[in-house]
């Protein structure tokens, strides 16, 4: 165990699998000299400049040849620096990425990481701030990651890296520096399975990502006001821990479902839909509005889920 | 680079194969026409008749080992690379056997064996992940050579700049084949494509390029195989652009009533075939020998459709199948 | 009132608005030769090759400069050919022509129609079947259509033309031949009103595109059963009316939502959702498995959803 | 194209006015780094110092009614085009009565009144965008010029070679200008670029090109009108590749620790502003007056500074605000 940060972890999980295996690469714009965010600073003295590849601005490119070089056989780590401009490689992903293994009847398989960092990021706006995870889980032959904390982002990004399908690997831009105790060397986090934050008899409260941390501190907040939170951090949203989830909203009788992307046709809107299909509890979202994020702080602020406005949907819940 | 090939010295048991070759790739294709009239290929079918010294110069200029990456008009170059015609045509009728088990259909078809990594029913993706197919072979050190085959229309698209810069930058072993047919579905696409054209663009991007008459089999070949060597030697990426003619509609059920009649006449003179099988003559070969590479490619390919119309789909459990490993594909549906 | 099919509505609606605004142009790959599916025969001869314009194949450049072309004043009308395709020109759709109007602070508006032909079309396999209507519900600032027959897509065509925000417009491919009344002339649909298909008191059902009719047929179906549906055809995803379907789904008591796209993560996920946040009344979504298309007939058929599917998860939900 | 301009026939009032113009540019982004230090400038910056040249040179050669679009580097492009300086600033510290309100900051700055249609975020998706803003100019028949202006890092992007090849075939009214500063990010762009560069790409899609010293003021503004006239004479899209050298970091806090000092002190000398003062010295204006040039520029800044610095940032109101005319983004959340 050590105290590292999430971007610490990152790195360590990706030097470690580097060493392990041979054939995983990284590849993307800047990471010779440590990526966008300092991510891989240090791994091109270890690894080398083949290994940890700079591309030219070609976001098409680098996922498309990710995807042609994986089925050749290596694993590469593609970076995409902000899961908006991954939007300049959608066809690479949809079309290629997650359905060659399907239409080649099972000849190949595309074991590659897509590394797309999510969320807003002070004043980063429209073009910088999306968090568009809901897309990829929407997706069939795609596995969708979205860690919380130093620990999963480390045991999250080595079962990415080893897995054989197609991962969307979504760090929050925000996390890079939380601190957090990880365990050193193997230490790998299923896909699919829940972490629960906290346990309570109330309410359920589902979220991932940087979301986690507002919760857990709405939790902490309701705790003192005697309403007990059942706080469970997805991890992965495909696969997504459907019986943790049912089986806390069952105990609770009421889910709140929390996350930082637009609300409409979020993840949040699956999770609802398919505990109402299943238990009939009460239901409920904190999502986005539907609007692009904007540059100045309040205008930013104004479609950011905050720990009041989750303390305030739970009262609202429990009618009191 | 020899394009200009001595036509005085020419391999004749090779031409005869390569003749061969292009009967079967056409024999295919007409077998997949059938499918449609039959009401059994029920998905587009692209066909590349008129184009078969192509794959035959390229594709068969590779080694066993090398890879390959078509288009969604791909099927002489699957066949080509060593593909089953049975095979293929099983996969066209969607059954059973088909080299994507009936998943894919033409425009996915692929053969991982013989290192056919598939059509793209995207145009221009596959030239983006080819160079990520070279950049592995290089990562891997071994001499392996990827070829990329694409269409002039899909020059104009961002992958051809993506992908060819790529491969230039990493020097990597990839051949980029331009099958340059002048038509882009129903679009003539000199109407929709700026500057000199592919090689020059190529060019411009630092890959060595040549201009090849594409239904001239010994230029295609002797250019592939020079350009296939230089590539293998770890030279970098090069480029060849082949002119040749679509004498077919874009689709299977494309009657082309977008170009005149008299050039369809005139192109047909220039067809690959004819082209291959007049050298044969003029070198001595029999009439006979030379229509008998067209009834046994004829006969190869009948039965095949045969198997194939004879033989079953796939259940629908195989639409779960190959999905992925993580996650159940029906969890939540139905 | 004339009968006329689904791909003559279309057309007969954009020839209308381009004689009524010179603005009005179109632009895509071989539309001057009338479209890939003939869904612009006649109109290059009516009005010219530079306002029928085709388009070299670059979806980037027909869906970049389409922006560019509106932010100047004119209104695009951007053809796809299959929604799969639209894949390559993600960013230019949302990175920009989605936030453009946000982003500069109201500066300027994106007046676009972009039509994605959505779904399955016989063994066009997995890069020519998509229906993926929830991506770009999800995303600010897009308009979302989806018409079900000839009349609609008439009218919801031309609001779509006339309006000031950039529109994803879906037209489903199976549906081109489907002949209907069409009123003549000024039909115009509005955006957020769905249309109720047929009335009935047990349950709702909510559907749109193709789907609409497969309802169709098991409302019928169930009608001689005793059980009658109040069946509503969204017509649009965004805006979507929200009173239609919660007033009905609050007399019938009763929710299900079919689409053909994939279940996970699609938009039936967030009618259910709200529905549940909403009324507490009995949801459940049928939609496709998360599972690429392909191309032989019955592995197609396998994630087709259909009349008898509908008809048993009404039945089941009625406990009859 | 007259790029080999007569400088002993110098229009010395024009060059004044050039001279002012970047010392304008330069003290705008000084008091942006400010906002940066005083923790108001939130979001990233992207200063030009060094490239003033290309701003004042290109832009300012273009009609009120002209066209702009730029990039994320695009605060002398847009300052050039005739935006406030405190609008500017204000968008910066993201205040009201900011371009956008506010709402885009540095990345996204236009202004809409003064034809300039935008900085992007996204490397590149300006050349499409660009080309179809002539396009809406040819169709709607005016006489009015789009210049667009990237960096040497999006020719490697897709839309690069879908944009200009969009403006060729379709003759568009556009000026693609490549600010060429010799780095994407902290990468040097020559270490990822194939062949011969942005003009040879350019020519390759039927492009004329030209490439000019970006820091020599002179040689971008005569090179600019020449190809600025042509495109307005409706002979198609022009391509210039301007060289220059960013003498800053990548972003306000990049201390560029990647490239050598020497090499930084190297270029010092030839920036534009420094080269420009000396052809004013040289034509015997009083160095008082060049000095004058850059205090005024400062005492505009400070004073825009103030004024955003004091200005009130909008509210949370504005978050749901011109999102769209359809729809209400507040349904379904909160
Ligand atoms: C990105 C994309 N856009 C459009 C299409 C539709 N389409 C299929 S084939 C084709 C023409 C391709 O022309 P070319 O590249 O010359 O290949 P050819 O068909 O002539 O072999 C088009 C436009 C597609 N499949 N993918
Ligand atoms: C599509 C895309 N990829 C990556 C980035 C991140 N990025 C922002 S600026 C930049 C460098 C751009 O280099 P260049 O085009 O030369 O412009 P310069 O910054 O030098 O002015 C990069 C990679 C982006 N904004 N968009
Ligand atoms: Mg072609
Ligand atoms: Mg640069």
């Amino acid at each position: 165990m050590a105290r590292i940060s999430y971007m610490e972890a990152a790195r360590s999980a990706l030097a470690e699998e580097m060493r392990r295996d041979r054939l995983v690469w990284a590849v993307g714009e800047d990471l010779g000299r440590g990526g966008v965010f300092g991510q891989y600073k240090g791994l091109v003295e270890e690894f080398g400049p083949e290994r940890i590849s700079d591309a030219p601005i070609s976001e098409a490119a680098i996922l498309g040849a990710s995807v042609g070089a994986a089925m050749m056989g290596t694993r590469p780590v593609v970076e995409m620096r902000f899961s908006d401009f991954a939007l300049c490689a959608v066809d690479e992903l949809v079309n290629q990425a997650a359905k060659a293994r399907f239409m080649f009847g099972g000849q190949t398989r595309v074991p590659m990481v897509v590394r797309e960092p999510i969320g807003m990021w002070r004043s980063s706006a429209a073009q910088h701030s999306q968090s568009l995870e809901s897309w990829y889980a929407h997706i069939p032959g795609l596995v969708v990651a979205c860690p919380s904390t130093p620990a999963d982002n480390k045991g999250l990004l080595k079962s990415a890296i080893r897995c054989d399908d197609p991962v969307v690997y979504m760090e929050h831009k925000n996390l890079w520096p939380l601190e957090g105790e990880v365990p050193d060397g193997e230490h790998l986090v299923p896909f699919g399975v829940a972490r629960t934050v906290r346990e309570g008899r109330d309410i359920t409260i589902v979220s991932w990502s940087a979301q986690v941390h507002v919760c857990e501190r709405a939790a902490e907040t309701l705790a003192g006001q005697g309403i007990g939170v059942d706080l469970i951090d997805l991890r992965t949203l495909w696969p997504w821990d459907r019986a943790a989830v049912l089986a806390s909203a069952s105990r609770t009788g009421r889910l709140l479902i929390a996350h930082e992307a637009v609300q409409v046709g979020g993840f949040g809107a699956e999770i609802a839909a398919t505990v109402a299909e299943t238990l009939g509890v009460k239901v409920r979202r904190l999502g986005a509005p539907r609007a692009p994020i904007g540059y100045a702080p309040p205008v930013e602020d104004a479609v950011r889920i905050t720990e009041a406005m989750t303390v305030a949907a739970v009262r609202d819940m429990l009618g009191r | 680079m020899p394009t200009d090939h001595d036509r005085s010295n020419i391999d004749i048991a090779h031409l005869r194969a390569q003749h061969r070759l292009m009967w079967r790739i056409r024999a295919l294709e007409q077998a997949a026409l059938r499918g449609l009239d039959d009401k059994v290929v029920l998905g587009a079918i692209h066909p590349s008749i008129g184009q078969e010294a192509v794959a035959a110069g390229v594709v068969g200029s590779l080694r066993a080992d090398d890879i390959l990456l078509s288009t969604h008009r791909g099927h002489g170059h699957t066949l080509a690379k060593g593909a089953s015609s049975e095979a293929m045509l099983r996969e066209l009728l969607g059954r059973v056997g088909g080299n994507c088990g009936g998943k894919g259909g033409s425009m996915h078809i692929a053969d991982f064996r013989v290192g056919m990594l598939g059509a793209n029913g995207v145009v221009g993706a596959n030239i983006v992940i080819a160079a990520g197919a070279a950049h592995a072979i290089k990562l891997k050190g071994e001499d392996k050579v990827v070829c990329c085959i694409f269409g002039d229309g899909a020059i104009n698209r961002g992958p051809f700049l993506e992908g060819l810069n790529w491969a230039a930058v990493f020097k990597l072993p990839v051949l980029f084949v331009c099958e340059d047919n002048g038509f882009a579905a129903t679009t003539r696409t000199s109407s929709m494509t700026a500057g000199g054209g592919p090689a020059v663009r190529a060019r411009a991007i630092g890959l060595p390029a040549e201009e090849v008459d594409g239904n001239d089999i010994l230029a295609v070949e002797a250019t592939a195989r020079a350009m296939i060597a230089a590539v293998r030697a770890g030279e970098g990426p090069r480029f060849l652009h082949a002119k040749t003619y679509r004498l077919t509609g874009h689709t299977g059920v494309d009657t082309a009533p977008y170009r005149p009649a008299d050039e369809l006449a005139a192109r047909r003179k220039e067809e690959p075939i004819l082209r291959a099988a007049d050298l044969l003559r003029a070198a001595g070969v029999p009439e006979s020998e030379i229509l008998a590479d067209q009834s046994v490619a004829e006969a190869e390919m009948d039965a095949a459709y045969r198997a194939a119309f004879d033989a079953p789909f796939p259940g629908p459990e195989e639409a779960f199948r190959d999905v992925q490993d993580i996650g159940d594909p029906a969890e939540g549906a139905f």
